[in-house]
């Protein structure tokens, strides 16, 4: 279970660790069950997300998607934002081991969580414009992981 | 960077006064034990020492003990062989633990497969199987105990004579994995009543890829490995001579070392306990005291076990953990969850294994890179963020 | 005294430059490679470089190659595990040849007993099986065809290609025993449809105890060794890291130099035959081309052969024979008797078995060496006084 | 199997290898598809084995077996020669591998074979006083051997 040198350097320096304390949106996905959760927070100002922070109890793989994926969406569009998929993330890191591709689903689906709360913090309902966001339960398979 | 290897129970060094001895066999001595020519008899004769040796470090004859290429493969022998010979006199029960290594319940899923019944006895929260449990999970049927002498994982050392004796009392064959026992704990097959027992050497400064069945004379076990006449014709295949060699060498420093060394390893393995203890929601996993010398096992809320590794492994410092993501399985340790951890603590572990060749200096620097990395991992853990909330409250 | 080691059949000796490559994993890359931290990932790179080596060898992906303890396991595991899995859809029958390897003849002698049914073809007085023999033998409930390239006594190289072709046709899978032929004959399981193959390193300069099964992607046999995740989950035991690096570095020197090195064996090997068929009364086992280039096996009325090792032993030169004295059993080797030798003669076997480190100087001590001892049992031998008065009359 | 120096020397080099031409007694036991066959050469005077000699095909053991029981016998009385096991060659021999205990026994019965031959020869019943020599025939175990 080799990890890229760039996912390392996200392990190991990870961008935008914390919380914002006013923020915008907060997401969090995942289960301490499973082993990782990921908690993200956004702040929005005319539809870009100008400061995102995160935290996140996991793996190695789930630090680093982590903070890529903050890395991919901080001063972008929510729109732009909403579009950043796993596979994105993980081409951004070089890649990931077959195992650990659901820490990638799962910083995708902390992005979307978050920006769900960010709408509905709003008044407006998030579901067209987000989608559902399943719950993460390994157990049965239903979190999407690709294992 | 220093660098600190405290990972003894995955695997070792190979000490250089063992490959010293290994290495007439890596070179000139490269005859085929089972040839006549003098090449060929002088590694007959390295091997028949070897032999003798490992026999004498758990009081068993020379002609008890057979090679074989690890512990997974003495494991699999002495199990799936005695169930096979057994299951002739309509014996098909097996009872083990819920904690075995994965070659012992590996082999007892492919032995279910096949229409065995398996009971696992449970290893309460201390990690310890309760000797009148298994005096009451012995049955008509049964044809084989297997229980670990020492767990891998959180080090425990089971009861092995009180249990030897229930098995003996009952006549039911008593088999062993001491894969992590041998060389840390005097072993005597005799007064244990141990009929099978699996060794491995590269968990003793040995090589890795050989180790050893001592299987009691008299008992049989159907052969895995059929083929040519070597050891005694029971298990096939050229001699691993400088394995053999280097798992007697292996064998034979660890049990004339043995006291001595075990105290000093036990007395840093107490202070690494002692000082990670002060880490607030901490606990020790495993019976503080039954525990072999050098295992620490311990786990630390709110984090998770491989970012703790991945840390410690920048810091110079190798360790191991029973969190699902080192294994990439996503559940964690079957040896933990079967302790009554429950999952969210289960995957914050941490197991740190000394040998001899860890120093105060590494349980020092220990000390210090642990702590470090812990609070920095809950600094950044919405879970640890949610235990101290609740604290709060 | 000169010392000759011509008995590169039963083993070779570790290559220098095969063991430089193994010292880095017996000293300071000592990690597991399941491990996480540095160390460990290290042994892990060296095991999936030496898999990719292995497989580049005979044509296959890396991902096919399981690396085993050896031949004798890697013959079990192929055997035994693709019979249990086609027995669940029917198919005992399985086909081999009257002179295999103890490894594959005992495998299937488990499986007789536990009602399969074997057929084994006859390799004829040339040592070796028809294919025609082989395409009438298949049945519908054929599980698998296990056929060696190479025999380890008479050296006779099996039409491994058409036998392939033939199992193909039929849909059966293909097994062959390769662990004499490998690295002495260009091998391509692509092209010759071979399914699982068995190899061994240390027959080929390379490390004791380290072999691996080549088996076909979407091919699984029933796992011998059950545990942890080693080997895709497969063949459980912490890796040999050693000996992987060994078998690898083994198996890509002798690929590499195959041409060039195969030629001057043989023409070692064919002077030798040449020069020992002028003694009186012997003969050439095995068809004199289709066979290894090292080897010569060849039988001397009038003598048996432990004497003719012991005194060959005494002038330096390691041989072997298939004589029944050498294994400890009375019978002499099944090989000779399944070519159909009579007891008698086949007692006087010797095998000459030459690899690169011979030289010319080796053969014509041999040639000088062999017909001295010949003479000299000969003249204390009664059944040699009787062949002489026999002829006389 | 190793075999012991006594072994190695016996066959290195064989005392009494040949034949007596006008031997008193001669002795054959074995089989050439068992892969031993010894043959006896004894010269008797006055009750007492002067001369003695062996040819054998076989293995290491056969051969060191054949020479150490005719030094055994060799200036003995035909009855000190009879009374000589396969236990007391072995012993003179310090010992030999399991499965070649059967050479000793071999070498015993050739013994007896030749004082047989002898007695025949003197028109004397040998059977009483030798006793029957069995057939080797390892395939059936008839041929006595320790295996
Ligand atoms: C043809 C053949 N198959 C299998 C084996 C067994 O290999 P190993 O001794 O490595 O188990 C050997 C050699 O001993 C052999 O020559
Ligand atoms: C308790 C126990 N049993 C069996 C094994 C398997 O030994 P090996 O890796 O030598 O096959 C190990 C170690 O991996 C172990 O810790």
């Amino acid at each position: 279970m080799a990890y890229s040198e760039k996912v390392m350097d996200h392990f190991a320096n990870p961008r935008n660790v914390g919380e914002i304390v006013d923020a915008d949106g907060i997401g969090e996905v995942g289960n301490a069950k499973c082993g990782d959760i990921m908690k993200m927070y956004i702040k929005v100002t005319n539809g870009v997300i100008t400061d995102v922070k995160f935290k996140t109890f996991g793996c190695g793989a789930a630090i680093a998607t982590s903070s890529m994926a903050t890395e991919l969406i901080k001063d972008k569009s929510i729109d732009e934002a909403l579009k950043l998929t796993n596979k994105a993330v993980m081409e951004a890191l070089d890649g990931l081991p077959p195992v650990k591709v659901h820490c990638s689903v799962l910083a995708e689906q902390a992005i979307k969580a978050a920006v769900s709360d960010y709408y509905t913090k709003q008044g407006i309902d998030p579901t067209p414009i987000v989608g559902a966001i399943p719950e993460c339960n390994h157990e049965d398979g239903s979190c999407g992981c690709d294992l | 960077m220093r660098k600190i290897y405290a990972d003894n129970a995955a695997t070792t060094p190979l000490a250089p006064e063992v490959l010293k001895d290994m290495m007439p066999y890596l070179t000139e001595v490269y005859g085929n034990p089972s040839s006549l020519y003098s090449i060929g008899a002088d590694a007959k004769k390295a091997t028949e020492l070897a032999r003798a040796d490992i026999a004498r470090a758990i009081n068993a004859q020379p002609k008890e003990i057979f090679i074989t290429s690890g512990g997974s493969e003495s494991d699999n022998w002495a199990i799936k062989g005695v169930a096979k010979v057994m299951a002739k006199k309509g014996k098909k029960h097996i009872i083990s633990s819920t904690f075995e290594h994965h070659a012992v319940l590996h082999s007892l899923d492919a032995l279910k497969a096949e229409g065995f019944e398996i009971t696992l006895l449970d290893v309460h929260s201390d990690g310890l199987v309760r000797p009148e449990e298994l005096d009451q999970a012995i049955r008509e049927d049964t044809a084989l105990v297997t229980i670990m002498y020492a767990n891998n994982e959180i080090g425990t050392i089971q009861p092995i004579s009180e249990l030897g004796a229930i098995c003996k009392k009952h006549g039911v064959l008593f088999h062993t994995d001491a894969v992590q026992a041998m060389g840390n704990v005097p072993i005597d097959v005799q007064a244990q009543n141990i009929d099978l027992l699996s060794m491995t050497a590269h968990k003793l400064h040995g090589p890795k890829g050989c180790g050893a069945l001592y299987i009691r004379s008299g008992i049989r076990p159907q052969i895995l490995i059929d083929g040519g006449a070597q050891e005694r014709g029971q298990r096939a295949g050229t001699e691993n001579v400088a394995g053999i060699v280097g798992l007697a060498s292996a064998v034979k420093n660890a049990v004339s070392t043995m006291e001595e060394r075990t105290k000093r390893i036990t007395a840093m393995r107490n202070r690494l306990i002692e000082g990670l203890s002060k880490i607030e929601r901490s606990r020790l996993n495993g019976d503080k005291d039954k525990r072999l010398p050098g295992n620490m096992n311990m786990c630390f809320e709110g984090i998770e076990g491989e970012g703790l590794l991945l840390r410690l492994d920048l810091m110079g410092v190798c360790a191991s953990s029973g969190s699902a993501c080192t294994s990439g399985s996503l559940d964690p340790s079957h040896v933990l969850l079967a302790i009554g951890l429950p999952h969210e603590i289960a995957h914050g572990s941490l197991r740190i294994s000394l040998s001899d060749q860890n120093t105060q200096e590494d349980v020092d620097y220990i000390l210090k890179a642990v702590p470090e990395v812990v609070s920095y991992l809950r600094a950044m853990s919405p879970v640890w963020e949610r235990i101290k909330s609740e604290e709060k409250q």
